[in-house]
């Protein structure tokens, strides 16, 4: 399986994807520079963490119009799965592949620390090997997480069960307790029409590894082998 | 040229920055702000002839790449225009 | 020399002595143009040319077996085995983070981190050191709150962690914060790349930012160049752009990837100046610029300014000739474009041409090591002795152990400093195995079995009251917390924090501090590699606490081996490793529940200390216990506590022998709280406990079994008397709020 | 009563944000956007008597806690004013 990184100038995530999918699960990585116009034989596209353009102006709006997203955005209508993590959420948001929009943390500061993000759904390939109601251990790290959606996106994404992950306490309740950032609905992370198409701004592949406190994470990378494995998904090359 | 655009959240959205600036200035006895919104402001310079493409040159920046639609409006201004009228 | 050129008050604005301007005259063979003037002034200011500090640094021990690179370069390196190399350094930026302390705080981190890469070092880890005024004074509170923004502003978009730190509240830093930050990256040892310019034809390349007026200091003078609106030209802070300087730090390490970079240097104080003259005068050759060709940001700047400006996030490279377009290729890829300034000359001089005229030609070594050099007069102040006597009689009525144990778990020099790091992104990259929390900092180095733990300290209070005795408690419990993660210590940096040297009462400050932390590294193997001088810390004539602080990093062989801080279990023994001494002199508790900053230091024995450190290593080396905590501020019963914090809830129970001396105070106090250094907390499974005692006195170390883990409360008794008793969760809603409430209080 | 609040940073001081978000424009075609400089934009809800106290509160506000002295100014406008001239 060969997973395509995104490299946007500002990513710095970019390594910490590479390393979780190449050393730790052991399948391909390749980075893609967001420059290049396709993304080669990637079967597994992923949108890294970082401080795209700095985030100047607002986070992942510059990075959006990078040469890059038409290929992802092509990648993502064929069917092909797309995980934005953290700025890369970001930016697909942005890119208007994902719905809403990021504000400021409710209590503006940066937030990282790890928290507990319930799986909602598990039909996204990102999600199949979670059991549905499962409170991963993941770490946040942003400044801007805090997931805003007119009251009809809101709806809608709901409707058709379309988040994927909440902010929840370690015994599943979700509630402003649990809630890091100020995200509507307790929101973490959501999905496209398609349910190819995944952002969410906990960090898994900072929890990929005992050493590092905690391997929830990686079950968003095997869920993807697994999905594609299983013939489950569009080709999207 | 120049253009000024300020980009502003939408009401309806909530505003993190604003407010927590508000509650700063009541800890320091501002009592009479009583809100406070915050937005962005852009000094564009423009190489264009008329006001006409002026304005319409800061409008599409403006809508293409300076607001987000979802969260935000804007407001374009030209400089000269202003002091002229 | 009757006349010279310039007016007295050109040479004051511009920080020279008269003796030092005829000093120019005599290395030049002739008096100096404006620009030249210029650029001695900031080459021969404090900051670059350490005049005050030098002859004192000189006898710190920067030789050892695992130094690679000692002070002298953009940061200095220690072998860290597989062919890689740790090249850290720390830096201070205090006065712009007390002017703009967001964007002061930034650019401080800007500043270290091109430091480390300008090595060919990957930045991989981050620590702050900040001291701060009382959080009663709303001014500190915006600066506490602009600083740590900043620091976590600039870090967090680069993308280099920031996974420790520490940070003190005194009241001597309410209109003097210092902002101290530790860089830490890795290289290959023999890809190391040294700020040193050589062969003569080889070209000169300029990039990143464009320059601007910011940051030239000095000159406000007798020249049509600069006129009344020089305050609004000149911007004394600079904004920060860590997005222009995470390009840079890619291109640059892709680029010493090739070999056709011979030398690199960053262009921080002093600029072009200091950048074009310290390459030039390591390398032993010449360099010849033109200021026409520089990249600027703004219209008619002189060459004056040109070459003493201080924008951020600039480089200075030196390439191997014909090797251009391939250099310039991967500049280009970032969307950065390298630009050819000048070449490298044989001349040794220092040559700036303003297109077709030289502004400029002065001997590099005239503006480096030519450098004046003071031995300013040293005199102990007085009172000294009084003030190493605790008042027996001024003492106010003692509150019970227990409200005292509270009130000290609130002080914010105690205090959980969370409110602090969750600001700060401490786990990109997925090193950080260690989580930022309590103690030193661990950080796995990927692609070997090894991790590096790292701590930065130095507690101005005790280095107020003896400096010598300070510093060495400096090195010692940088060195001890490292230890406590499993850490050997290999190297140290440090940052010295001072006040006006030529005051000879602080210069003995100064003299006393850096022979106090030669002797603790030289006893604790931890040779200094390389650091900083931050000298005139003073407002309004009130010095700062002289406050040295030491980074120490420490290697570990195995990373899995890297101990945990907090009690990780139930049912374990709990272990204190060194003598409870009941020294209260300087400590937390004098100052937070009598108002006293008076004592005697704690003592120090470096021998002990050692061996206590290599002990730690070898036990958790071994898998011989489960936890260290260091006994720091606030002694051994904060130390207890925080090993209970972050655990979930878990409590402690144990008895301790009374101190053996009260320091005049309270016996209970004295036990409790007495700052004694060289002390431990460790937790053992009962079985490894006879072992561990056993290798205790086997190495000198005083040892004894105190009590053990479980319950959700913390019991501390003296000699069966309980003394404290409360639940853990209860003392760490406290404790971890603390800082966070202090902040958000309404000001009166 | 209602204010605006510009702060900009003063034209000696670099932008980062304003010239990458300039770069940006260029990449995208906008070559004709010289220059942009990036600001802040607060909007004040004051509970006050008179223009002149607005005016009074709001440059205050503005000095002690929005903008900071050293490397930004800013411009206080009245909304009603503004409207009424
Ligand atoms: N300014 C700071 N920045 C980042 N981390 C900090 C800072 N101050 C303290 N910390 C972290 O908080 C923890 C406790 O620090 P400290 O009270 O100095 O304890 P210790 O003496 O055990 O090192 C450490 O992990 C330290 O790295
Ligand atoms: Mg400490």
């Amino acid at each position: 399986m060969t997973f395509a990184v995104v490299v946007f100038p500002g990513s710095n995530c970019d390594h910490d994807s590479y390393h979780a999918v190449r050393h730790v699960l052991g399948h391909d990585a390749r980075f893609v520079w967001h420059k290049e116009a396709s993304l080669g034989n990637a079967d597994v596209v992923i949108l890294p963490g970082g401080f795209s353009h700095g985030d100047y102006l607002r986070t992942g709006a510059i990075a959006r119009f990078s040469p890059v997203m038409k290929a992802v955005a092509d990648f993502a209508a064929a069917g092909g799965p797309v995980l934005g993590i953290c700025n890369g959420f970001q930016i697909l948001l942005e890119a208007g592949l994902l719905p809403g929009a990021m504000l400021r943390n409710r209590d503006v500061r940066f937030h990282c620390e790890h928290v507990g993000v319930r799986v909602e759904q598990t039909d996204t390939p990102f999600t199949a090997r979670c059991r549905q109601g499962r409170v991963l251990n993941i770490p946040i790290a942003h400044g801007e997480g805090n997931y805003y959606a007119p009251p009809e996106v809101l709806e809608t994404l709901e409707r058709e069960r379309r988040v994927i992950f909440r902010y929840a306490t370690a015994d599943g309740r979700v509630g402003p307790e649990a809630n890091p950032n100020g995200s509507l609905n307790n929101i973490a992370g959501i999905c496209n029409e398609g349910r190819n198409v995944v952002g969410l701004m906990p960090h898994p592949e900072r929890a990929c590894e005992p050493m590092l406190g905690s391997t929830d994470g990686l079950l968003l990378f095997e869920s993807v082998v697994d999905a594609l494995t299983a013939g489950a998904l569009g080709g999207g090359r | 040229m120049k253009a000024r655009v300020f980009v502003t959240l939408k009401p309806s959205v909530f505003d993190p920055q604003g407010s927590t600036i508000a509650e700063a200035l009541h800890s320091l006895g501002y009592q009479n702000v009583a809100d406070v919104r915050q937005g962005k402001y852009f000094e564009l310079d423009l190489d264009v002839a008329s006001e006409q493409d002026a304005e319409q040159l800061a409008s599409e920046v403006a809508s293409r790449v300076l607001a987000n639609p979802v969260i935000e409006s804007f407001r374009v201004e030209l400089v000269d225009a202003g002091v002229r009228s | 020399m009757s006349t010279r050129a310039f007016a007295p008050e050109v040479l004051e604005q511009h920080g020279l002595t008269p003796e030092e301007y005829d000093r120019i005259v005599e290395l030049l063979g002739r008096e100096p143009n404006l620009t030249e003037l210029g650029m001695f002034s900031v080459m021969w200011s404090e900051h670059c040319s350490y005049k005050s500090s030098r002859v004192h640094l000189k006898t710190l021990p920067t030789k050892g077996a695992r130094v690679l690179q000692g002070p002298g370069e953009n940061a200095g390196a220690v072998d860290i085995g597989d062919g890689l190399a740790a090249v850290f350094k720390i830096e201070s930026h205090n006065h712009p983070s007390f002017i703009e302390p967001y964007q002061g705080a930034a650019t401080g981190v800007g500043g270290i981190i091109r430091d480390i890469f300008t090595m060919g070092a990957r930045p991989i880890a981050l620590l702050d050191s900040l001291r701060f005024g009382p959080l009663t004074d709303a001014r500190t509170r915006r600066i506490v709150k602009g600083v740590v923004a900043g620091i976590g502003g600039y870090g967090n978009s680069i993308g280099i962690p920031t996974v420790g730190g520490e940070v003190m509240f005194d009241e001597s830093y309410r209109g003097n914060p210092l902002v101290n930050v530790f860089c830490l990256g890795i290289a290959k040892q023999n890809e190391i790349i040294r700020g040193q310019a050589s062969g003569p034809g080889n070209p000169v390349y300029y990039v990143g930012a464009k320059t601007g007026r910011d940051g030239i200091h000095g000159a406000t003078m007798a020249s049509a160049e600069f006129d009344d609106r020089l305050e609004e030209k000149r911007p004394a802070v600079q904004v920060g752009d860590p997005f222009m300087e995470k390009l840079l730090l890619e291109a640059c390490l892709e680029l010493m990837k090739t070999d056709a970079c011979v030398g690199m240097q960053d262009m921080g104080a002093a600029g072009l100046t200091c950048a074009t003259s310290e390459t030039g005068s390591r390398g032993g050759v010449g360099i010849e610029v033109d200021v026409r060709l520089v990249p600027q940001r703004e219209t008619g700047m002189t060459p004056y300014e040109i070459m003493l400006s201080e924008s951020q996030e600039r480089m200075l490279i030196i390439v191997k000739r014909g090797r251009e377009a391939e250099v310039e290729q991967i500049f280009e890829k970032w969307d950065l474009h390298a630009v050819k300034i000048g070449e490298v000359t044989a001349d040794g001089l220092l040559r700036v041409r303003d297109g077709g005229t030289v502004v400029a030609e002065i001997p590099n070594l005239a503006l480096t090591d030519e450098a004046p050099v003071y031995r300013r007069p040293i005199q102990e102040p007085e009172g000294m002795a009084a003030l190493r006597q605790i008042p027996r009689n001024g003492l106010k009525p003692l509150p019970s152990a227990e409200e005292a144990f509270l009130a000290l778990l609130e002080a914010p020099t105690i205090a959980s400093k969370r409110w602090i790091y969750r600001q700060y992104d401490h786990m990109v990259r997925t090193n950080t195995i260690v989580l930022t929390g309590l103690g030193a900092a661990v950080v796995r180095v990927k692609g070997t079995n090894r991790a590096l733990a790292m701590s930065v300290d130095g507690n101005g209070r005790y280095v107020y009251l003896d400096p010598r005795q300070g510093a060495r408690l400096a090195v010692a419990e940088a060195a001890r917390n490292v230890a406590c993660a499993g850490g050997l210590p290999i190297g140290a940096t440090n940052c010295l924090n001072f006040g006006n040297p030529e005051r000879p009462e602080i210069m003995w400050q100064f003299a006393e501090a850096i022979a106090g932390m030669g002797e603790a590294c030289r006893a604790l193997d931890t040779p200094i590699t390389g650091g900083n001088v931050s000298l005139y810390n003073e407002t309004d004539g009130t010095a700062i606490l002289p406050t040295p602080v030491v980074g120490i990093v420490g290697l570990l062989e195995d990373a899995s081996k890297a101990l945990a801080r907090v009690f990780p279990a139930e049912g374990l023994d709990i272990v204190l490793f060194g003598a409870n001494l009941g020294e209260l002199g300087g400590s937390e508790y004098l100052l937070t529940l009598h108002g006293l900053l008076r004592g005697q230091p704690p003592v120090l024995d470096l021998e002990r200390e050692r061996a206590l450190q290599q002990l730690l290593v070898r036990l958790a080396a071994d898998g011989l216990i489960r936890s260290a905590q260091d006994c720091a501020e606030g002694g051994l019963a904060v130390a207890l506590a925080e090993c209970c914090f972050d655990t979930g809830g878990l409590g402690a129970a144990v008895d301790l022998a009374p101190a053996a001396s009260d320091g005049g105070v309270d016996l209970v106090a004295a036990t409790l709280f007495g700052e004694s250094a060289s002390r431990v907390i460790v937790s053992v499974e009962p079985a490894a406990t006879a072992a561990v005692l056993e290798a205790a006195a086997r190495a000198g170390v005083p040892a004894a079994r105190i009590g053990t883990t479980g319950g959700d409360r913390i019991r501390i008794a003296v000699e069966g008397t309980t003394v404290v008793d409360v639940d853990v969760r209860q003392a760490e809603r406290a404790w971890s709020s603390a800082i966070g409430r202090q902040l958000d209080t309404p000001v009166a």
